[in-house]
Protein backbone atom coordinates (compact mmCIF):
# COMPACT_ATOMS: atom_id res chain seq x y z
CA UNK A 1 0.00 0.00 0.00
CA UNK A 2 1.13 3.66 -0.16
CA UNK A 3 -0.12 6.43 1.70
CA UNK A 4 -0.01 10.67 1.48
CA UNK A 5 -0.67 12.93 3.01
CA UNK A 6 -2.15 16.18 1.76
CA UNK A 7 -3.55 19.29 3.98
CA UNK A 8 -7.51 20.40 3.19
CA UNK A 9 -9.68 23.57 4.31
CA UNK A 10 -9.26 23.94 7.87
CA UNK A 11 -6.83 21.50 8.52
CA UNK A 12 -8.50 18.73 7.63
CA UNK A 13 -5.78 15.71 6.39
CA UNK A 14 -6.15 13.88 3.86
CA UNK A 15 -4.87 10.26 3.68
CA UNK A 16 -4.91 8.55 0.27
CA UNK A 17 -4.61 5.34 0.06
CA UNK A 18 -3.07 3.39 -3.29
CA UNK A 19 -3.53 -0.40 -3.42
CA UNK A 20 -3.38 -3.61 -0.93
CA UNK A 21 -5.09 -3.11 2.70
CA UNK A 22 -4.69 -6.51 3.57
CA UNK A 23 -3.11 -8.87 6.19
CA UNK A 24 0.93 -7.94 6.35
CA UNK A 25 0.89 -5.41 3.36
CA UNK A 26 -0.63 -2.45 4.27
CA UNK A 27 -2.74 -3.21 7.98
CA UNK A 28 -0.27 -2.33 9.76
CA UNK A 29 0.98 0.61 7.55
CA UNK A 30 -2.29 2.22 7.92
CA UNK A 31 -2.01 2.17 11.47
CA UNK A 32 1.32 3.83 12.01
CA UNK A 33 0.21 6.53 9.54
CA UNK A 34 -3.08 7.44 11.63
CA UNK A 35 -1.13 6.62 14.84
CA UNK A 36 1.70 9.36 13.44
CA UNK A 37 -0.86 12.06 12.84
CA UNK A 38 -2.93 11.94 15.95
CA UNK A 39 0.57 12.24 18.13
CA UNK A 40 1.10 15.17 15.66
CA UNK A 41 -2.12 16.66 17.30
CA UNK A 42 -4.35 16.56 13.54
CA UNK A 43 -7.56 15.54 15.16
CA UNK A 44 -9.64 15.37 11.73
CA UNK A 45 -8.64 13.21 9.16
CA UNK A 46 -10.70 11.54 6.19
CA UNK A 47 -9.16 8.68 4.19
CA UNK A 48 -9.86 8.84 0.37
CA UNK A 49 -9.98 4.99 -0.40
CA UNK A 50 -10.82 5.50 -4.20
CA UNK A 51 -7.60 3.60 -5.12
CA UNK A 52 -8.14 0.58 -2.38
CA UNK A 53 -8.03 -2.46 -4.71
CA UNK A 54 -8.36 -4.71 -1.76
CA UNK A 55 -9.14 -5.10 1.96
CA UNK A 56 -9.67 -7.93 4.22
CA UNK A 57 -10.59 -8.78 7.28
CA UNK A 58 -7.31 -7.13 9.20
CA UNK A 59 -7.47 -4.26 6.54
CA UNK A 60 -11.06 -3.96 7.95
CA UNK A 61 -9.93 -4.41 11.80
CA UNK A 62 -7.23 -1.61 11.33
CA UNK A 63 -9.36 0.64 10.01
CA UNK A 64 -11.88 -0.24 12.82
CA UNK A 65 -8.62 0.73 15.19
CA UNK A 66 -8.14 3.89 13.88
CA UNK A 67 -11.41 5.11 13.93
CA UNK A 68 -11.15 4.33 17.79
CA UNK A 69 -7.62 5.79 18.30
CA UNK A 70 -9.04 9.25 16.72
CA UNK A 71 -12.53 9.33 18.20
CA UNK A 72 -10.55 8.39 21.76
CA UNK A 73 -8.58 11.96 20.91
CA UNK A 74 -11.86 14.12 20.41
CA UNK A 75 -11.02 13.54 16.69
CA UNK A 76 -12.93 13.13 14.04
CA UNK A 77 -12.32 10.16 11.58
CA UNK A 78 -14.28 9.73 7.88
CA UNK A 79 -14.20 8.32 4.67
CA UNK A 80 -14.15 9.29 1.03
CA UNK A 81 -14.89 7.32 -2.07
CA UNK A 82 -15.57 4.09 -1.32
CA UNK A 83 -15.54 1.39 -3.61
CA UNK A 84 -18.25 -0.81 -4.03
CA UNK A 85 -16.73 -4.12 -2.54
CA UNK A 86 -15.40 -1.99 0.50
CA UNK A 87 -18.59 -0.59 1.35
CA UNK A 88 -20.34 -4.35 0.96
CA UNK A 89 -17.25 -5.72 3.07
CA UNK A 90 -18.29 -3.02 5.81
CA UNK A 91 -21.95 -3.63 5.74
CA UNK A 92 -22.43 -6.99 6.62
CA UNK A 93 -20.18 -6.41 9.56
CA UNK A 94 -22.81 -3.99 10.39
CA UNK A 95 -19.96 -1.02 10.24
CA UNK A 96 -20.64 0.81 7.73
CA UNK A 97 -23.05 3.23 10.27
CA UNK A 98 -19.98 3.69 12.01
CA UNK A 99 -18.21 6.10 9.42
CA UNK A 100 -19.39 8.89 8.00
CA UNK A 101 -18.80 8.10 4.44
CA UNK A 102 -18.82 11.33 1.16
CA UNK A 103 -18.63 10.73 -2.23
CA UNK A 104 -17.60 14.55 -2.90
CA UNK A 105 -14.35 15.77 -1.02
CA UNK A 106 -14.79 19.45 -0.34
CA UNK A 107 -18.00 18.12 0.95
CA UNK A 108 -16.13 16.01 3.19
CA UNK A 109 -13.64 18.46 4.25
CA UNK A 110 -16.70 20.81 4.65
CA UNK A 111 -18.22 18.66 7.01
CA UNK A 112 -15.54 18.56 9.65
CA UNK A 113 -16.19 22.10 10.46
CA UNK A 114 -20.06 21.72 11.39
CA UNK B 1 -32.02 -23.04 -11.05
CA UNK B 2 -29.55 -24.18 -13.07
CA UNK B 3 -29.63 -27.25 -15.19
CA UNK B 4 -25.61 -27.45 -16.33
CA UNK B 5 -23.87 -30.02 -14.47
CA UNK B 6 -20.56 -30.08 -15.70
CA UNK B 7 -17.44 -31.72 -13.62
CA UNK B 8 -14.40 -30.13 -13.54
CA UNK B 9 -11.73 -31.44 -16.49
CA UNK B 10 -9.24 -30.45 -13.41
CA UNK B 11 -9.58 -32.62 -10.68
CA UNK B 12 -8.50 -31.99 -7.28
CA UNK B 13 -5.76 -29.71 -7.30
CA UNK B 14 -3.43 -29.73 -4.12
CA UNK B 15 -0.93 -26.83 -3.24
CA UNK B 16 0.87 -26.17 -0.24
CA UNK B 17 2.69 -23.14 0.87
CA UNK B 18 5.27 -21.91 3.40
CA UNK B 19 3.55 -19.85 6.15
CA UNK B 20 4.14 -16.15 5.03
CA UNK B 21 1.25 -13.78 3.99
CA UNK B 22 3.02 -12.92 0.48
CA UNK B 23 1.92 -16.54 -0.47
CA UNK B 24 -2.08 -16.07 0.03
CA UNK B 25 -1.62 -14.32 -3.37
CA UNK B 26 -0.18 -17.30 -5.38
CA UNK B 27 -3.03 -19.94 -4.00
CA UNK B 28 -5.88 -16.80 -4.94
CA UNK B 29 -4.41 -16.83 -8.11
CA UNK B 30 -4.51 -20.56 -8.68
CA UNK B 31 -7.98 -20.56 -7.36
CA UNK B 32 -8.54 -18.11 -10.27
CA UNK B 33 -7.37 -20.32 -12.89
CA UNK B 34 -8.82 -23.27 -11.51
CA UNK B 35 -12.38 -21.04 -11.88
CA UNK B 36 -11.63 -19.64 -15.20
CA UNK B 37 -13.33 -22.66 -17.21
CA UNK B 38 -16.71 -21.76 -14.97
CA UNK B 39 -18.69 -19.25 -16.33
CA UNK B 40 -19.63 -17.35 -12.72
CA UNK B 41 -19.78 -13.51 -12.39
CA UNK B 42 -16.77 -11.41 -11.47
CA UNK B 43 -18.58 -10.59 -7.95
CA UNK B 44 -18.94 -13.91 -7.00
CA UNK B 45 -15.31 -14.82 -8.01
CA UNK B 46 -14.52 -11.85 -5.85
CA UNK B 47 -15.69 -13.03 -2.92
CA UNK B 48 -14.50 -16.60 -3.30
CA UNK B 49 -11.09 -15.39 -3.77
CA UNK B 50 -11.50 -12.72 -0.45
CA UNK B 51 -13.22 -16.17 1.80
CA UNK B 52 -9.68 -17.70 0.43
CA UNK B 53 -7.92 -15.30 1.50
CA UNK B 54 -9.23 -15.01 5.10
CA UNK B 55 -8.59 -19.23 5.45
CA UNK B 56 -5.45 -19.09 4.13
CA UNK B 57 -4.39 -16.00 6.34
CA UNK B 58 -5.99 -17.64 9.63
CA UNK B 59 -4.11 -20.93 8.64
CA UNK B 60 -0.80 -19.31 8.67
CA UNK B 61 -1.72 -16.71 11.05
CA UNK B 62 -3.48 -18.43 14.19
CA UNK B 63 -2.54 -21.86 12.90
CA UNK B 64 0.97 -22.36 12.31
CA UNK B 65 1.99 -18.90 13.89
CA UNK B 66 4.10 -17.54 10.91
CA UNK B 67 6.01 -20.55 11.51
CA UNK B 68 8.14 -20.48 7.91
CA UNK B 69 8.61 -23.96 8.57
CA UNK B 70 5.07 -25.11 8.65
CA UNK B 71 2.97 -25.43 5.73
CA UNK B 72 -0.55 -24.58 4.79
CA UNK B 73 -2.26 -27.57 2.90
CA UNK B 74 -4.85 -26.51 0.89
CA UNK B 75 -7.56 -28.63 -1.72
CA UNK B 76 -9.47 -26.77 -4.21
CA UNK B 77 -11.98 -28.79 -6.63
CA UNK B 78 -14.63 -28.16 -8.57
CA UNK B 79 -17.16 -31.31 -9.36
CA UNK B 80 -21.02 -31.04 -10.34
CA UNK B 81 -20.66 -26.80 -10.14
CA UNK B 82 -19.94 -27.26 -6.28
CA UNK B 83 -16.23 -25.66 -6.07
CA UNK B 84 -14.72 -27.36 -2.60
CA UNK B 85 -11.83 -25.44 -1.09
CA UNK B 86 -9.89 -27.34 1.95
CA UNK B 87 -7.36 -25.87 3.97
CA UNK B 88 -5.06 -27.31 6.44
CA UNK B 89 -2.32 -25.84 8.42
CA UNK B 90 -0.17 -27.78 11.18
CA UNK B 91 -0.43 -25.80 14.25
CA UNK B 92 -3.14 -26.22 17.61
CA UNK B 93 -6.59 -26.24 16.22
CA UNK B 94 -9.17 -24.54 18.37
CA UNK B 95 -13.05 -24.79 18.89
CA UNK B 96 -15.04 -22.86 16.57
CA UNK B 97 -17.51 -22.72 19.04
CA UNK B 98 -15.59 -20.35 20.95
CA UNK B 99 -15.39 -17.76 18.60
CA UNK B 100 -16.22 -14.51 19.35
CA UNK B 101 -19.68 -12.67 17.26
CA UNK B 102 -18.10 -10.12 15.48
CA UNK B 103 -21.55 -8.24 15.52
CA UNK B 104 -22.22 -8.37 19.12
CA UNK B 105 -22.33 -4.97 20.25
CA UNK B 106 -18.84 -5.53 22.70
CA UNK B 107 -17.16 -6.49 20.00
CA UNK B 108 -18.24 -4.28 17.17
CA UNK B 109 -14.88 -1.99 17.53
CA UNK B 110 -12.44 -4.81 17.91
CA UNK B 111 -9.80 -4.77 15.64
CA UNK B 112 -10.00 -8.10 14.63
CA UNK B 113 -12.44 -11.28 14.82
CA UNK B 114 -14.15 -11.21 11.61
CA UNK B 115 -11.98 -13.33 9.30
CA UNK B 116 -14.79 -16.13 9.83
CA UNK B 117 -17.73 -14.28 9.65
CA UNK B 118 -16.42 -13.54 5.89
CA UNK B 119 -16.06 -16.89 5.30
CA UNK B 120 -19.44 -17.79 6.24
CA UNK B 121 -21.07 -14.82 4.12
CA UNK B 122 -19.56 -15.13 1.12
CA UNK B 123 -19.53 -18.86 1.09
CA UNK B 124 -22.11 -21.41 1.26
CA UNK B 125 -20.77 -23.79 4.00
CA UNK B 126 -17.63 -23.32 5.81
CA UNK B 127 -16.70 -26.56 8.07
CA UNK B 128 -13.64 -27.04 10.74
CA UNK B 129 -12.17 -29.93 11.90
CA UNK B 130 -9.62 -30.31 14.12
CA UNK B 131 -7.24 -33.22 12.36
CA UNK B 132 -4.97 -35.97 13.84
CA UNK B 133 -1.56 -34.76 14.82
CA UNK B 134 -2.84 -30.78 15.39
CA UNK B 135 -4.03 -28.56 13.03
CA UNK B 136 -7.35 -27.80 11.81
CA UNK B 137 -8.75 -28.37 8.84
CA UNK B 138 -11.20 -26.12 7.35
CA UNK B 139 -13.28 -26.79 4.24
CA UNK B 140 -15.40 -24.06 2.59
CA UNK B 141 -17.94 -25.09 -0.12
CA UNK B 142 -19.47 -22.98 -2.79
CA UNK B 143 -22.44 -24.11 -5.29
CA UNK B 144 -21.21 -22.21 -8.57
CA UNK B 145 -24.44 -22.54 -10.01
CA UNK B 146 -26.27 -21.09 -7.60
CA UNK B 147 -24.00 -17.91 -7.53
CA UNK B 148 -24.77 -17.73 -10.85
CA UNK B 149 -28.67 -17.69 -10.56
CA UNK B 150 -28.41 -15.17 -7.19
CA UNK B 151 -26.95 -12.74 -9.54
CA UNK B 152 -29.31 -13.32 -12.11
CA UNK B 153 -32.38 -13.07 -10.34
CA UNK B 154 -30.88 -10.08 -8.71
CA UNK B 155 -29.95 -7.59 -11.13
CA UNK C 1 28.00 -11.30 -13.28
CA UNK C 2 25.17 -10.22 -11.08
CA UNK C 3 25.89 -8.77 -7.75
CA UNK C 4 21.98 -9.21 -6.56
CA UNK C 5 21.15 -12.06 -4.28
CA UNK C 6 17.68 -11.81 -3.02
CA UNK C 7 16.08 -15.34 -1.33
CA UNK C 8 12.62 -15.88 -2.74
CA UNK C 9 10.27 -14.47 -0.39
CA UNK C 10 7.76 -16.82 -1.23
CA UNK C 11 9.30 -20.37 0.19
CA UNK C 12 8.85 -23.44 -1.58
CA UNK C 13 5.83 -24.02 -3.43
CA UNK C 14 4.37 -27.76 -3.88
CA UNK C 15 1.66 -28.67 -6.21
CA UNK C 16 -0.50 -31.51 -7.56
CA UNK C 17 -2.21 -32.19 -9.86
CA UNK C 18 -4.25 -34.87 -11.55
CA UNK C 19 -2.62 -36.68 -14.94
CA UNK C 20 -4.39 -34.65 -17.40
CA UNK C 21 -2.84 -32.48 -19.80
CA UNK C 22 -5.11 -29.47 -18.93
CA UNK C 23 -3.70 -28.75 -15.82
CA UNK C 24 -0.33 -28.20 -17.46
CA UNK C 25 -1.51 -24.71 -17.54
CA UNK C 26 -2.31 -24.32 -14.33
CA UNK C 27 0.87 -25.61 -12.92
CA UNK C 28 2.90 -22.99 -15.87
CA UNK C 29 0.58 -20.45 -14.32
CA UNK C 30 2.21 -20.71 -10.94
CA UNK C 31 5.15 -20.63 -12.02
CA UNK C 32 4.66 -17.66 -13.79
CA UNK C 33 3.26 -16.51 -10.61
CA UNK C 34 6.74 -17.13 -8.56
CA UNK C 35 8.74 -15.45 -11.22
CA UNK C 36 7.14 -12.38 -10.97
CA UNK C 37 9.36 -10.77 -8.16
CA UNK C 38 12.16 -11.71 -10.40
CA UNK C 39 13.25 -9.34 -12.70
CA UNK C 40 13.88 -11.95 -15.76
CA UNK C 41 13.45 -11.48 -19.40
CA UNK C 42 10.44 -12.51 -21.19
CA UNK C 43 12.09 -15.07 -23.45
CA UNK C 44 13.50 -16.56 -20.43
CA UNK C 45 10.46 -16.74 -19.09
CA UNK C 46 8.69 -17.93 -22.03
CA UNK C 47 11.56 -21.61 -21.73
CA UNK C 48 11.09 -22.08 -18.46
CA UNK C 49 7.35 -21.85 -19.17
CA UNK C 50 7.83 -24.14 -21.89
CA UNK C 51 10.48 -26.46 -19.82
CA UNK C 52 7.80 -27.24 -17.06
CA UNK C 53 4.97 -28.24 -19.90
CA UNK C 54 7.70 -30.68 -21.54
CA UNK C 55 8.72 -32.33 -18.04
CA UNK C 56 4.75 -32.31 -16.92
CA UNK C 57 3.42 -33.68 -20.00
CA UNK C 58 6.08 -36.58 -19.75
CA UNK C 59 5.14 -37.14 -16.16
CA UNK C 60 1.68 -37.36 -17.45
CA UNK C 61 1.67 -39.55 -20.51
CA UNK C 62 4.73 -41.71 -20.02
CA UNK C 63 5.00 -42.02 -16.04
CA UNK C 64 1.27 -41.88 -15.27
CA UNK C 65 -0.01 -42.87 -18.43
CA UNK C 66 -2.81 -40.61 -18.69
CA UNK C 67 -4.49 -42.09 -15.31
CA UNK C 68 -6.28 -39.97 -13.32
CA UNK C 69 -6.09 -41.20 -10.19
CA UNK C 70 -2.38 -40.70 -10.54
CA UNK C 71 -0.87 -37.33 -9.72
CA UNK C 72 1.79 -35.54 -10.41
CA UNK C 73 4.09 -33.65 -7.70
CA UNK C 74 5.51 -30.31 -8.40
CA UNK C 75 7.81 -28.39 -6.10
CA UNK C 76 9.16 -25.00 -7.21
CA UNK C 77 11.20 -23.10 -5.71
CA UNK C 78 13.59 -19.69 -5.86
CA UNK C 79 16.76 -19.70 -3.63
CA UNK C 80 19.30 -17.53 -4.19
CA UNK C 81 18.03 -16.71 -7.24
CA UNK C 82 18.48 -20.19 -8.94
CA UNK C 83 15.26 -21.90 -9.84
CA UNK C 84 14.71 -25.21 -9.06
CA UNK C 85 11.34 -27.27 -10.42
CA UNK C 86 11.18 -30.61 -9.08
CA UNK C 87 8.42 -33.22 -10.93
CA UNK C 88 7.40 -36.49 -9.92
CA UNK C 89 5.09 -39.01 -10.92
CA UNK C 90 3.48 -42.44 -10.20
CA UNK C 91 4.45 -44.00 -13.02
CA UNK C 92 7.22 -46.82 -13.58
CA UNK C 93 10.13 -44.32 -14.10
CA UNK C 94 12.87 -44.81 -16.99
CA UNK C 95 16.47 -45.01 -17.94
CA UNK C 96 17.43 -41.74 -19.15
CA UNK C 97 20.43 -43.04 -20.85
CA UNK C 98 18.57 -45.21 -22.60
CA UNK C 99 16.58 -42.16 -24.56
CA UNK C 100 17.24 -41.34 -28.06
CA UNK C 101 18.90 -38.18 -28.99
CA UNK C 102 16.18 -36.42 -31.31
CA UNK C 103 19.39 -34.53 -33.43
CA UNK C 104 20.60 -37.98 -35.26
CA UNK C 105 19.93 -38.63 -38.35
CA UNK C 106 17.67 -41.61 -37.94
CA UNK C 107 15.18 -39.69 -34.91
CA UNK C 108 14.96 -36.84 -37.25
CA UNK C 109 11.95 -37.35 -38.66
CA UNK C 110 10.39 -39.20 -35.92
CA UNK C 111 6.95 -37.47 -34.60
CA UNK C 112 8.19 -38.05 -31.08
CA UNK C 113 11.49 -37.62 -28.55
CA UNK C 114 12.18 -33.82 -28.49
CA UNK C 115 10.80 -33.35 -24.95
CA UNK C 116 13.93 -33.74 -22.98
CA UNK C 117 16.29 -32.26 -25.35
CA UNK C 118 14.42 -29.42 -25.29
CA UNK C 119 14.51 -29.41 -21.17
CA UNK C 120 18.02 -29.72 -21.66
CA UNK C 121 18.34 -26.70 -23.91
CA UNK C 122 16.14 -24.02 -22.01
CA UNK C 123 17.17 -25.23 -18.44
CA UNK C 124 21.02 -24.96 -16.94
CA UNK C 125 20.34 -28.43 -15.49
CA UNK C 126 18.19 -31.42 -15.52
CA UNK C 127 18.46 -34.68 -13.55
CA UNK C 128 16.46 -37.72 -13.61
CA UNK C 129 16.36 -39.96 -10.53
CA UNK C 130 13.76 -43.27 -9.81
CA UNK C 131 12.01 -42.76 -6.43
CA UNK C 132 11.31 -45.55 -4.09
CA UNK C 133 8.25 -47.08 -4.95
CA UNK C 134 8.16 -46.41 -8.54
CA UNK C 135 8.06 -43.34 -10.06
CA UNK C 136 10.50 -40.83 -11.70
CA UNK C 137 11.36 -37.74 -10.16
CA UNK C 138 13.02 -34.78 -12.49
CA UNK C 139 14.64 -32.13 -11.46
CA UNK C 140 15.17 -28.77 -13.41
CA UNK C 141 17.18 -25.73 -12.09
CA UNK C 142 18.12 -22.60 -13.82
CA UNK C 143 20.34 -20.04 -12.55
CA UNK C 144 17.96 -16.68 -13.38
CA UNK C 145 20.77 -14.20 -12.66
CA UNK C 146 22.77 -15.72 -15.32
CA UNK C 147 19.68 -15.64 -17.78
CA UNK C 148 19.64 -11.72 -17.20
CA UNK C 149 23.11 -11.51 -17.87
CA UNK C 150 23.19 -13.71 -21.13
CA UNK C 151 20.77 -11.59 -22.45
CA UNK C 152 22.14 -8.59 -21.67
CA UNK C 153 25.37 -9.66 -23.61
CA UNK C 154 23.21 -10.63 -26.39
CA UNK C 155 21.81 -7.80 -26.98
CA UNK D 1 -6.58 -24.31 -31.65
CA UNK D 2 -8.56 -23.47 -34.86
CA UNK D 3 -7.59 -24.42 -38.34
CA UNK D 4 -9.34 -23.49 -41.64
CA UNK D 5 -8.50 -23.87 -44.65
CA UNK D 6 -8.53 -21.58 -47.97
CA UNK D 7 -7.78 -22.14 -51.59
CA UNK D 8 -4.29 -20.34 -53.22
CA UNK D 9 -3.78 -20.23 -56.65
CA UNK D 10 -2.09 -23.16 -58.47
CA UNK D 11 -4.68 -25.52 -55.85
CA UNK D 12 -2.47 -24.68 -53.09
CA UNK D 13 -4.01 -25.55 -49.46
CA UNK D 14 -3.44 -22.52 -47.04
CA UNK D 15 -4.08 -24.02 -43.62
CA UNK D 16 -4.30 -20.93 -41.33
CA UNK D 17 -3.78 -22.24 -37.82
CA UNK D 18 -4.86 -20.23 -34.94
CA UNK D 19 -3.92 -20.83 -30.89
CA UNK D 20 -2.22 -23.60 -29.32
CA UNK D 21 -0.30 -26.93 -30.91
CA UNK D 22 0.52 -28.85 -27.68
CA UNK D 23 0.08 -31.77 -25.96
CA UNK D 24 -3.94 -32.81 -26.01
CA UNK D 25 -4.92 -29.63 -27.43
CA UNK D 26 -4.12 -29.32 -31.02
CA UNK D 27 -1.58 -31.60 -32.23
CA UNK D 28 -4.10 -34.46 -33.32
CA UNK D 29 -6.05 -31.91 -34.74
CA UNK D 30 -3.61 -30.89 -36.75
CA UNK D 31 -2.39 -33.82 -38.27
CA UNK D 32 -6.28 -34.67 -38.60
CA UNK D 33 -6.65 -31.75 -40.77
CA UNK D 34 -3.02 -32.16 -42.78
CA UNK D 35 -4.52 -36.63 -43.37
CA UNK D 36 -7.80 -35.14 -44.83
CA UNK D 37 -6.33 -32.81 -47.32
CA UNK D 38 -3.99 -35.39 -48.11
CA UNK D 39 -7.11 -37.49 -48.46
CA UNK D 40 -8.69 -35.35 -50.73
CA UNK D 41 -5.64 -35.71 -53.44
CA UNK D 42 -3.95 -31.96 -52.24
CA UNK D 43 -0.37 -32.20 -52.73
CA UNK D 44 0.37 -28.66 -52.31
CA UNK D 45 -0.20 -27.16 -48.41
CA UNK D 46 0.91 -23.82 -46.64
CA UNK D 47 0.60 -23.65 -43.28
CA UNK D 48 -0.08 -20.08 -41.70
CA UNK D 49 1.63 -20.18 -38.72
CA UNK D 50 1.39 -16.53 -37.61
CA UNK D 51 -1.60 -17.23 -35.13
CA UNK D 52 -0.18 -19.76 -33.40
CA UNK D 53 0.54 -18.41 -29.74
CA UNK D 54 2.34 -22.10 -28.40
CA UNK D 55 3.54 -25.13 -29.57
CA UNK D 56 5.91 -27.74 -28.09
CA UNK D 57 7.62 -30.88 -28.53
CA UNK D 58 4.33 -32.49 -29.22
CA UNK D 59 3.36 -30.19 -31.59
CA UNK D 60 6.65 -30.01 -33.38
CA UNK D 61 6.77 -33.85 -33.73
CA UNK D 62 2.99 -33.31 -35.23
CA UNK D 63 4.57 -30.91 -38.01
CA UNK D 64 7.09 -33.18 -38.54
CA UNK D 65 4.66 -36.02 -38.83
CA UNK D 66 2.83 -33.65 -41.16
CA UNK D 67 5.65 -33.15 -43.44
CA UNK D 68 6.86 -36.46 -43.85
CA UNK D 69 3.23 -37.56 -44.86
CA UNK D 70 2.60 -34.91 -47.26
CA UNK D 71 6.23 -35.59 -48.96
CA UNK D 72 5.35 -39.21 -49.14
CA UNK D 73 3.10 -38.71 -51.50
CA UNK D 74 4.29 -36.23 -53.76
CA UNK D 75 3.38 -33.27 -51.94
CA UNK D 76 5.30 -30.34 -50.78
CA UNK D 77 4.47 -28.95 -47.22
CA UNK D 78 6.01 -25.28 -46.58
CA UNK D 79 5.58 -22.92 -43.78
CA UNK D 80 4.24 -19.07 -43.58
CA UNK D 81 5.05 -16.37 -40.98
CA UNK D 82 6.74 -18.44 -38.44
CA UNK D 83 6.80 -16.70 -34.94
CA UNK D 84 10.26 -16.42 -33.74
CA UNK D 85 10.15 -18.45 -30.75
CA UNK D 86 8.64 -21.45 -33.06
CA UNK D 87 11.77 -20.56 -35.24
CA UNK D 88 14.08 -21.17 -32.04
CA UNK D 89 12.41 -24.43 -31.10
CA UNK D 90 12.71 -25.58 -34.70
CA UNK D 91 16.15 -24.63 -35.05
CA UNK D 92 17.71 -26.16 -31.67
CA UNK D 93 16.32 -29.36 -32.92
CA UNK D 94 17.63 -28.87 -36.68
CA UNK D 95 14.68 -29.25 -38.66
CA UNK D 96 14.52 -25.27 -39.50
CA UNK D 97 16.39 -26.42 -42.37
CA UNK D 98 13.81 -29.63 -43.19
CA UNK D 99 10.87 -26.72 -43.88
CA UNK D 100 10.87 -24.37 -46.14
CA UNK D 101 9.62 -21.12 -44.82
CA UNK D 102 7.91 -17.91 -46.37
CA UNK D 103 7.17 -14.10 -44.80
CA UNK D 104 5.34 -13.69 -47.60
CA UNK D 105 2.13 -15.34 -48.82
CA UNK D 106 2.39 -14.93 -52.55
CA UNK D 107 5.62 -15.62 -52.94
CA UNK D 108 4.86 -18.48 -50.88
CA UNK D 109 1.91 -19.74 -52.79
CA UNK D 110 3.83 -19.09 -56.02
CA UNK D 111 6.67 -20.98 -54.80
CA UNK D 112 4.64 -24.37 -55.50
CA UNK D 113 5.20 -23.61 -59.27
CA UNK D 114 8.65 -23.83 -59.31
N1 LIG E 1 -6.43 -22.06 11.66
C1 LIG E 1 -6.64 -21.64 12.93
N2 LIG E 1 -5.92 -22.17 13.94
C2 LIG E 1 -6.11 -21.77 15.21
N3 LIG E 1 -7.00 -20.82 15.57
C3 LIG E 1 -7.75 -20.24 14.61
C4 LIG E 1 -7.60 -20.62 13.24
N4 LIG E 1 -8.49 -19.89 12.52
C5 LIG E 1 -9.14 -19.11 13.39
N5 LIG E 1 -8.70 -19.32 14.64
C6 LIG E 1 -9.22 -18.67 15.88
O1 LIG E 1 -10.46 -18.08 15.60
C7 LIG E 1 -10.42 -16.70 15.92
C8 LIG E 1 -11.32 -15.92 14.97
O2 LIG E 1 -10.80 -15.92 13.68
P1 LIG E 1 -11.27 -14.84 12.64
O3 LIG E 1 -12.74 -14.75 12.67
O4 LIG E 1 -10.67 -15.16 11.32
O5 LIG E 1 -10.71 -13.46 13.18
P2 LIG E 1 -9.20 -12.98 13.42
O6 LIG E 1 -8.33 -13.83 12.55
O7 LIG E 1 -9.21 -11.57 13.01
O8 LIG E 1 -8.93 -13.16 14.88
C9 LIG E 1 -8.96 -16.31 15.85
O9 LIG E 1 -8.68 -15.19 16.63
C10 LIG E 1 -8.29 -17.57 16.37
O10 LIG E 1 -8.30 -17.59 17.77
N1 LIG F 1 8.24 -39.37 -16.54
C1 LIG F 1 8.56 -40.37 -17.37
N2 LIG F 1 8.25 -41.65 -17.05
C2 LIG F 1 8.57 -42.67 -17.88
N3 LIG F 1 9.22 -42.50 -19.05
C3 LIG F 1 9.55 -41.25 -19.42
C4 LIG F 1 9.25 -40.12 -18.61
N4 LIG F 1 9.72 -39.02 -19.23
C5 LIG F 1 10.29 -39.44 -20.37
N5 LIG F 1 10.20 -40.77 -20.51
C6 LIG F 1 10.75 -41.59 -21.59
O1 LIG F 1 11.69 -40.84 -22.33
C7 LIG F 1 11.34 -40.75 -23.69
C8 LIG F 1 11.76 -39.44 -24.28
O2 LIG F 1 10.99 -38.39 -23.74
P1 LIG F 1 10.92 -37.02 -24.52
O3 LIG F 1 12.30 -36.62 -24.92
O4 LIG F 1 10.18 -36.07 -23.69
O5 LIG F 1 10.12 -37.32 -25.86
P2 LIG F 1 8.61 -37.83 -26.05
O6 LIG F 1 7.88 -37.52 -24.82
O7 LIG F 1 8.15 -37.09 -27.24
O8 LIG F 1 8.73 -39.31 -26.31
C9 LIG F 1 9.85 -41.02 -23.72
O9 LIG F 1 9.42 -41.53 -24.96
C10 LIG F 1 9.68 -42.02 -22.59
O10 LIG F 1 9.99 -43.30 -23.03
Amino acid sequence: MKTSVRDGQGGVQILDLKGKITIGAGDVQLRETINKLVEDGKKNILINMQDVTTIDSSGIGELVGCYTSVTNKGGKLKLLHLPPKINDVLTVTQLITVFDVYESEPEAVASFAG
Amino acid sequence: MSSTKESSASGPVRMSLSSRFENIEMAQHLCGKLLEGHEIPDETRHWILMALREVLANAIKHGNAQDRGKRVHLEMDVTGEVLKIQVRDEGAGFDPDKVDDPLAPENKFKTSGRGIFYMKTFMDDVRFQRVEGGGMEIVLTKNLAGAKDKEEKGS
